[in-house]
């Protein structure tokens, strides 16, 4: 941010590799002297966001021994992370790329609304799922083409966006929260039924997250989102078509939205025009806090998970607690500024 | 021979400015053309018509025989043309192996094949001299040096008839410069043209065959052969005039021995970086430091400006000690920098010439912090046309001034106040010939007003020619100190890679 | 859809107050429809509008946000209609502009969220959120005693936490479940959206193994807590509800899971609203009491459904 | 100044000049040839944003000729403009200055809420506004003490402030709303007390825009804040001390959330917790809007409060027309794209 350069002279701080791997590997081989497994962990990337994740499971652990640690309430924090968790790894994708998207918990009330309207739901479960993954990446389609080709600022256009798709949500739903009808319970069994103790839906959390790793790390779609928000120009005289990768970006934002509608209706039952209310800052946040720069050209999917569980991780805590909602507040602010001064902390000892 | 390139009549229009009016080019296989010409000239905007970058208004381009018009850069590449631009155009948050083969990775279905990569990314960088380079390293890291080298890499990982190659020494050192040329050789002789630009009248001399000399957007001359040609008719056809590359003339030596010191530098330490530097300054000075790239000059003078802090040793200002890490300190007790990165350093991009010129100074038009505009443009003016900025409109974004004419917009911000100290790093880097003169002139002006200058500079001649006194520094420790009379070319050379020449 | 949600019996025979009378403009502000409870008020308050053909409906844009809200109503002042019927987002805050109506000689019928001071308003008619919480508190108290339970766990999911009726829905609650030596255990805020529902109810779930009742103040976002609940397939508690959505109701009739009961805070009020902002614009009283103008304050009683009684009010029920 | 670059990939035409007053030179020197009246207006800069305006001007106008353009129409939206609007006029510091203050309306809520609690109502109205303006001012100079010295990146910083302020603001009023004492009414005559049929309120708006003008225009102050948005480290090496100007840049925003803060007293006679909630999003989208750059170093605070005023007037019409509210926000999201897509045009016909 402002001064990196500052007195060190050294890579800005919260900076992280942009390719995790390649990062882990030369700082295996850059310390050679102390092979220990214990600086092999103060290697890792992240490890700030580790260590925050500890210290908070820690306190659990203290405050409430007989519910943190349980199964059923790991599964629960796994659940309650999947749907922000799927918009997550797109919204990665899209500040990566040098962008923002405002639309995604807009974008995904409109998906389940689409895809539980009577009409819809006629046709049975599968293509309610397709009918909130379409209507997903349209919208992300369109705002891509509005950002790229009309050469709006990514944060308008998908404010626009946001406006308008929860406005036809609510239109479409007449503003009533629609249910997922008996018919279609196959939806709902994606959160009430559980292979090896967790619910399908935390598959489909772990699938997206793993596909999207490969993704950005392994494929050229992603190495070119790397360029495309890093540096536009040399992406554009290195023959990268700029527009169309932008354009592709939000798609595959909406298109994260519209598997995230999927879980909402399974978790809920219902589709509704509130849901995801505010989504689009818990999932900046999230990116944000996971080390991937605003600016873009730099980020890592992990990174944006573990912000995300981090803030989940808060959330379960307090509940189980029985702490106020304002106590709550002031607490969460200080804890993601002592994540992040941590995280900073960690990457500078690094070097 | 036939030509592989030909352009006819290339114009270029940019709101405000005609880049390029009615430009030819020949180029034929298997030779080195050198373009040349003033910064401004339209050099770079020629060769981005070229790479596809640009849409030139007029004109026709022949490329191997047959017309094209090229939409894109991606068609350029297809064609078999690579560029190196004169701004780098790397991606800082992806690996040396992931910018070379940006755009044109090697991939299945999407997938990239990394070992294939890194393995024919490790085999360019030995190409060029730089096998110890590994290709997982993320290009963020590498010194300005480092990235040319990769950018050079890029431009060799196409298969390519023709590569451009914009200003690609100005941020490398010597023994760099013999690398490049022995790779130049190295393509030619397969018959791969270059077209190569320089401000370094030398360097065309040594590796060219002919040149072609712009003026103002016009082509001046074509094809003259680079050896047979004397150096004043290039150096008029490019200015329309005669300058000869000369150094103003120095005070005799010794004569600076009683003045005040404006800078005492004690055992300045930054680990890892340089060691127990000391040196002074005396007022109307110029101190030379020559060293390779990477031998921490550039950190020097940036720990002296106090945007470094040392680890040890102290820095005192003409008798005043200067307080570590405070760059607004620095300015107030008199030091001023032009640091070596100008676009990422120095530049407001999107701000006015006359806006970058007087941003160091601006309390000196401000009272109680309310800026008194009338003086403030006047005061750009004055200092623009002093070192004659070109268009001479210090309204224009800076953005839009060719690279050498930002450079003087960078140098006139310290001709604002009066200062004690001037620390100029790389100050003539993509400085064409004649602006080069005029900058020495001034800088050595400023000396004679009593102003301290501490110059780092690749090429060693300037250091030698402008400099009175040389420290010459290897691997971030000052090895030798002497009056610049006493050293020679060589001599220098020596000095500073001995040991390192392996 | 069911139209009977709208407006319920939507007049009374026998009188001649719903023969047309002078032509009025009624100005409507509510806040923003983004809840199945809202959304129905305002519906609510339009079809009884329409039923009366002397009646014009200015509804203006809903809004959550109280300097919207305030800009809103004082536009409606300056197109000087003849009545307004004001829900507030919160009735402090909006008390500054009703009194500006009141004293462009513009009759104020305040919705449920009350108005502080008394001549900010001509009438006011609104839920009992006490009464919610202690109907809510008694069904509890009394079948967990009935059931013979000792110290029972009994958590509470609140709506809103920044919202005056919140804090009444749960003191009456608690009140009440006084009266039986109980106390609740845990409670928590959710946003009366169905998402934040299943949000809260997941986390409390995991937070007390043993539960024995659970009161969810509003049935919108009752069906997210529900859902939590089947997720984590849960069953050892019995939870009420509360504003009595048709949902709900249905649920409680099939009596199929652990919803048992709600309690009713019927959005019908804005029916009435209108027809109270009509009469006092004309100038008229109700028929069915002596006094010859509409009374000042008017409490809907908030009931208890429950299986035995489900079907009846059914009809009244509001899809959410 | 537009497309610098030409053929595509470069200059977000949206970008404004630095200067608004030398920029009116330039261009007016630029085209002699034709000195026309139209041409003039032609030139000038936030075209687009005055075309929408006076666009939807005209459709109020249509609609609603009785209503618009009455005088206490005009008072009110400017009412209604003026809370954001003071806090619109820091944001644009930030912003043009590279950051980003989620901050401020939570800031506004805390500054509110510790203004009327009762032991500060004791001291009288002058005491409240000076309190809610020092609460306002401490919260920006801390999240700024983050960002510079902390070296927090701004989105989480003031992520962290905006949550930690609603909470705190929450806890000190208890979650009930506050009134302003009938001994204070002092406050709450800045919006009933008209002089010259305007409310006082609104001078101070107009008071605060004023000085934000001169202060990024004719100060030393204005000036380095471009240049520590356009380039930090080019800012540092020319002798600015960019952390400072930094931390005095969210203190401004927050001095601007605490005359907010007094403003939404007068107006609603009250302080609470909930006082502007997402006001964020609506003050960014007006700078943006307004045609500065997220990513700092351009920006004008004329063209934010025309954004401001763009979106306050939309929301006006739809008030006198009686929209219903899904196709309220789904006409929003057009406008909004209507309005940047004119501004973009007319800013690319210049050139
Ligand atoms: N994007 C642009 N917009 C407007 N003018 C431009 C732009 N790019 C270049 N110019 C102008 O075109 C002219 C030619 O610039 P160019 O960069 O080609 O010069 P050059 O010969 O490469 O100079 P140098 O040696 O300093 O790099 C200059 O007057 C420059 O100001
Ligand atoms: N940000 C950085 N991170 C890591 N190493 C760095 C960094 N900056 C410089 N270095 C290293 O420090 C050493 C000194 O660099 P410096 O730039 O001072 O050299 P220099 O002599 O000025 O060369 P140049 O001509 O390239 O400016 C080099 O080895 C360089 O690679
Ligand atoms: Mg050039
Ligand atoms: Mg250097």
């Amino acid at each position: 941010m402002t001064d990196a350069r500052a007195t060190g002279g050294t890579p800005p701080s919260t900076q992280p590799p942009a390719d995790e791997h390649t990062r882990v590997e030369e700082q295996a081989r850059a310390v050679p002297a102390q092979p220990g497994v214990l600086s092999r962990v103060g290697q890792a990337r992240h490890l700030g966001l580790v260590v925050a994740l500890a210290l908070l499971a820690v306190v659990g652990l203290v405050t409430t021994p007989e519910n943190f640690a349980t199964s059923s309430n790991l599964v629960s924090i796994l659940a309650l992370a999947s749907t922000i968790g799927v918009i997550t790894v797109g919204m990665t994708f899209v500040i990566i790329g040098g962008g923002i998207d405002l639309s995604v918990g807009a974008v995904m009330a409109l998906a389940s609304v689409w895809a539980t309207t009577l009409a819809t739901q006629a046709y049975g479960p599968v293509v309610m799922a397709i009918c909130a993954i379409l209507v997903g990446t349209g919208a992300g389609l369109l705002s891509g083409f509005l950002i790229s080709y009309g050469r709006m600022v990514p944060f308008i256009a998908t404010l626009a966006m946001l406006v308008a798709a929860r406005g036809l949500a609510q239109r479409m739903s007449d503003r009533r929260t629609q249910l997922v009808q008996p018919d279609n319970s196959a939806i709902v069994d994606l959160s009430t039924t559980r292979v090896l103790g967790l619910p399908l839906l935390v598959y489909i959390f772990a699938l997206v997250v793993a596909i999207g790793w490969i993704v950005l790390n392994r494929t050229t779609f992603g190495r070119r989102t790397y360029a495309v928000g890093g540096n536009p120009e040399a992406a554009r005289l290195a023959g990268i078509n700029v527009r169309r990768h932008t354009m592709m970006l939000y798609a595959l934002s909406g298109l994260c939205c519209g598997i995230a509608a999927v879980i909402i209706m399974a978790r809920t039952t219902t589709g509704s025009s509130t849901h995801g209310d505010l989504y689009e800052l818990d999932a900046i946040a999230a990116v944000i806090i996971g080390g991937t720069l605003l600016t873009g050209g730099r980020g890592t999917i992990i990174g944006s998970i573990l912000g995300l569980l981090i803030f989940t991780v808060i959330t379960n805590l307090f509940i189980l607690n029985g702490l106020n909602t304002s106590d709550q507040l002031i607490a969460k602010g200080l804890i993601i500024v002592i994540a992040v001064l941590l995280q900073r902390r960690s990457l500078e000892s690094r070097t | 021979m036939s030509d592989l390139l030909v352009m006819r009549g290339i114009v270029k229009q940019f709101p405000g400015v005609r880049a390029l009016d009615g430009v030819d080019l020949d180029v034929r296989a298997g030779e080195v053309h050198c373009l040349l010409g003033q910064n401004g000239a339209g050099k770079s905007t020629l060769i981005k018509i070229l790479a596809g970058a640009h849409q030139p208004d007029e004109g026709t381009i022949t490329f191997g025989g047959e017309d094209v018009r090229f939409s894109g850069p991606i068609a350029a590449i297809k064609s078999g043309i690579a560029t190196m631009y004169q701004e780098l155009d790397l991606v800082d948050g992806l690996s040396i192996a992931e910018n070379i083969f940006l755009g044109h990775e090697q991939a299945t279905i999407g997938f990239t094949r990394r070992g294939e990569m890194n393995k024919a990314a490790s085999e360019l960088l030995g190409r060029l001299g730089h096998g110890e380079m590994r290709p997982a390293t993320e290009v963020g890291r590498l010194s300005a040096a480092g990235k040319q080298i990769v950018s050079m890499a890029r431009a060799l990982s196409h298969d390519v008839r023709l590569i451009v190659m914009d200003e690609p020494s100005a941020a490398l050192a010597h023994d760099e410069v013999g690398n490049l040329f022995r790779v130049i050789r190295d393509l030619t002789a397969q018959g791969v043209a270059v077209v190569y630009i320089s401000h370094r009248l030398e360097e065309i001399r040594e590796i060219g065959d002919r040149v072609t000399v712009l003026k103002d957007g016009r082509t001046a001359a074509v094809g003259l052969p680079a050896r047979d040609t004397p150096t004043s008719t290039v150096v008029s056809l490019m200015t329309g005039r005669d300058v000869a590359y000369v150094f103003p003339p120095r005070p005799d030596p010794g004569s600076h021995d009683n003045s005040p010191e404006v800078l005492k530098v004690e055992g300045l330490t930054l680990p890892g970086r340089f060691t127990d530097v000391s040196l002074t300054i005396r007022e109307g000075e110029i101190v030379g430091l020559a060293g390779l790239v990477g031998s921490g000059r550039s950190e020097i003078v940036e720990t002296v400006y106090g945007a470094r802090r040392a680890s040890a040793g102290q820095v005192v200002l003409a008798g005043e000690p200067v307080p570590p890490g405070s760059t607004s300190r620095s300015v107030r007790l008199g030091m001023g920098l032009a640091p070596e990165e100008r676009k990422s350093q120095a530049l407001l991009m999107n701000e006015s010439v006359a806006r970058n010129i007087t941003i160091a100074g601006l309390t000196k038009y401000a009272r109680f912090g309310w800026v008194d505009r009338k003086e403030e443009s006047a005061a750009a003016v004055r200092l623009a046309e002093a070192l004659d900025i070109r268009p001479p409109d210090p309204r224009r974004p800076v953005r839009t001034l060719s690279g050498g004419n930002q450079q003087k917009a960078v140098f006139a911000r310290w001709l604002v106040e009066d200062r004690k100290l001037l620390l100029l790093d790389e100050p003539t880097r993509g400085v064409d010939v004649g602006a080069r003169a005029e900058l020495y002139a001034v800088i050595r002006r400023l000396a004679d007003e009593g102003v301290g200058v501490l110059l780092v500079s690749s090429e060693v001649p300037e250091v030698l020619g402008l400099a009175d006194r040389v420290l010459v520094l290897r691997e971030g420790k000052v090895i030798h100190e002497s009056d610049a009379r006493d050293l020679d070319e060589s001599r220098v050379l020596d000095m500073i890679m001995e040991g390192s020449a392996l | 859809a069911t139209p009977s949600s709208a407006a319920p019996q939507a007049t009374t025979a026998g009188t001649d107050n719903d023969q047309p009378g002078t032509k009025v403009v009624i100005g409507f502000s509510a806040p923003a429809a983004d809840h199945g409870w809202i959304a129905a008020i305002a519906k609510n308050a339009e079809t009884q509008s329409k039923e009366y053909s002397d009646v014009e409906f200015k509804p203006v844009e809903p809004t959550n946000d109280i300097n919207q809200q305030i800009s809103a109503v004082e536009s409606l002042i300056a197109a000087k209609v003849a009545a307004l019927v004001i829900l507030p987002n919160d009735g402090e805050q909006l008390n500054q502009v009703a009194r500006k109506a009141m004293d462009a000689g513009i009759p104020v019928i305040n919705l449920d969220r009350v108005f502080p001071d008394k001549l900010s308003y001509r009438t006011w008619i609104g839920g009992d959120n006490y009464g919610m919480g202690v109907a809510a508190g008694t069904y509890v108290g009394k079948t967990l005693k009935d059931k013979g339970v000792t110290n029972p766990v009994i958590l509470e999911i609140q709506g809103i936490a920044t919202l005056p009726l919140t804090m009444d829905r749960s003191k009456g609650f608690a009140d009440a479940l006084k009266t039986f030596g109980f106390t609740v255990t845990a409670k928590q805020d959710a946003k009366f959206t169905v998402e934040s529902g299943t949000q809260v109810a997941s986390n409390l779930l995991q937070a007390h193994k043993k539960i024995d009742a659970i009161w969810n103040h509003d049935d919108d976002q009752g069906i997210g807590v529900l859902a939590a609940i089947k997720e984590a397939n849960r069953s050892e508690f019995f939870m009420v509800g509360g504003a009595g959505s048709a949902n709900a109701i249905r649920d409680i009739a099939a009596d199929s899971g652990v919803l048992k009961a709600t309690v009713t805070y019927s959005p019908t009020m804005a029916s009435s609203a209108i027809k109270l902002a009509r009469l006092i614009a004309q100038g008229k009283g109700l028929s069915d009491l002596v006094e010859n103008s509409v009374p000042t304050s008017i409490t809907l009683a908030s009931e208890t459904i429950t299986k035995e009684n489900a079907q009846k009010y059914l009809p009244l029920g509001f899809e959410s």
